[in-house]
């Protein structure tokens, strides 16, 4: 259906997106394999970016909900 | 086509486009917001300001871009008198 | 009529670049509303905007007749 | 389409898309220039570093891709002799 | 089109756009690594550090996107239990 | 041929790549030319550059590579 392929596409360019802002700030020299302390700042990077996307999300609803309300 | 309309179909599509750029700027928005309030190292939970960073960063970021059209209008204005 | 279309496009994207630009450089901390400093900072980065968008039309326009005339 | 002749019609298409490409082109400068040549704070008229490197940076750039150009084709010919 | 059987043309297409999606990701991925690390002032050869960092790179950024999802899916798993 | 178009579409992102990388890197405050020491910039970052894509390239394909020996 279109709503899951939506929802899938939204998905994949919120990993993307994560993966890309996380290698950015716990891989800064990258060696030959993930060391102990990169994954563990890529750990907390995930749960943050996941955290920033819904606390942006929210903030823009309610801000579009608000327009309605008051035009 | 029977049992979904045209009007009803172009409706459908409308939603599904508006819902597609929401989410497109949802994600515009979180980068952007991320890459200003979240400046360290990532740790076990926001601090008390980059939580408020975040919140408050999309709602000004929206406040600036009406503040620029405003400000684009008053200078017609003024070059109309 | 596409003249009108594409002149209309072209202002949109020059009001979005302005957007993002200014923001980020004037917007650093955001707070509960912009501040009256925040606002003085949006003015002047506006006009300056406007005013780089027009020089660096010139410069370009410009250097394209430059190629026309001495191939 | 009659009053259109279809060759007056491809060629007033190919002038539209060439303007929309300089239109385009532009705004990647302006993007590119305002970062390399306005760093500090903005205030009420550039400082003239900030002037002349804004009206130096499109050329400079241009003035680049066609040294990148000649130094491609001259590794070119060095390979081939 | 009877030289060219419409089953060997479609596998034809998707080998031609499998490669273009390659070529694209090795730029991306080119212009990702060179910003890591290329940092200081070109010289007439990359240093041994800028040389290895360039050779991990891309294996770091595809580890980090395994982790990503093996990470996903766990949090998956425990919010089922 | 699809596949020469494509090649030539790969050679002109590489160049506008490489040329918008070491125009940053080379050229911090444009002048009224290119001076000698921003040309000899330029020389080594266009070879720096193109060495950084066959790298990268060739680690990429080799990952790949693996990935099909070992799924």
């Amino acid at each position: 259906s279109v709503r899951n392929e939506m929802a899938l596409a939204n998905a994949q360019q919120l990993i993307n997106k994560c993966n890309e802002k996380c290698f950015q700030k716990c891989v800064t020299k990258p060696g030959t394999s993930l060391s102990g302390s990169e994954e563990t700042c890529l750990s907390r990077c995930i749960d943050r970016y996941l955290e920033a996307f819904n606390v942006v999300s929210r903030a823009y609803t309610d801000r579009l909900k608000e327009r309605q309300e008051r035009p | 086509m029977d049992a979904f309309p045209q009007k009803e179909l172009a409706t459908f599509v409308e939603n599904e486009q508006a819902q597609q750029r929401l989410n497109s700027s949802i994600h515009t928005f979180t980068d952007m917001c991320w890459d200003k309030c979240v400046t360290g190292l990532p740790s076990t939970q926001f601090s008390r300001s980059e939580a408020s960073c975040l919140s408050n960063c999309v709602n000004r970021f929206l406040d600036t871009s009406l503040f620029l059209v405003k400000k684009i209008e008053e200078q017609r204005e003024a070059s109309r008198n």
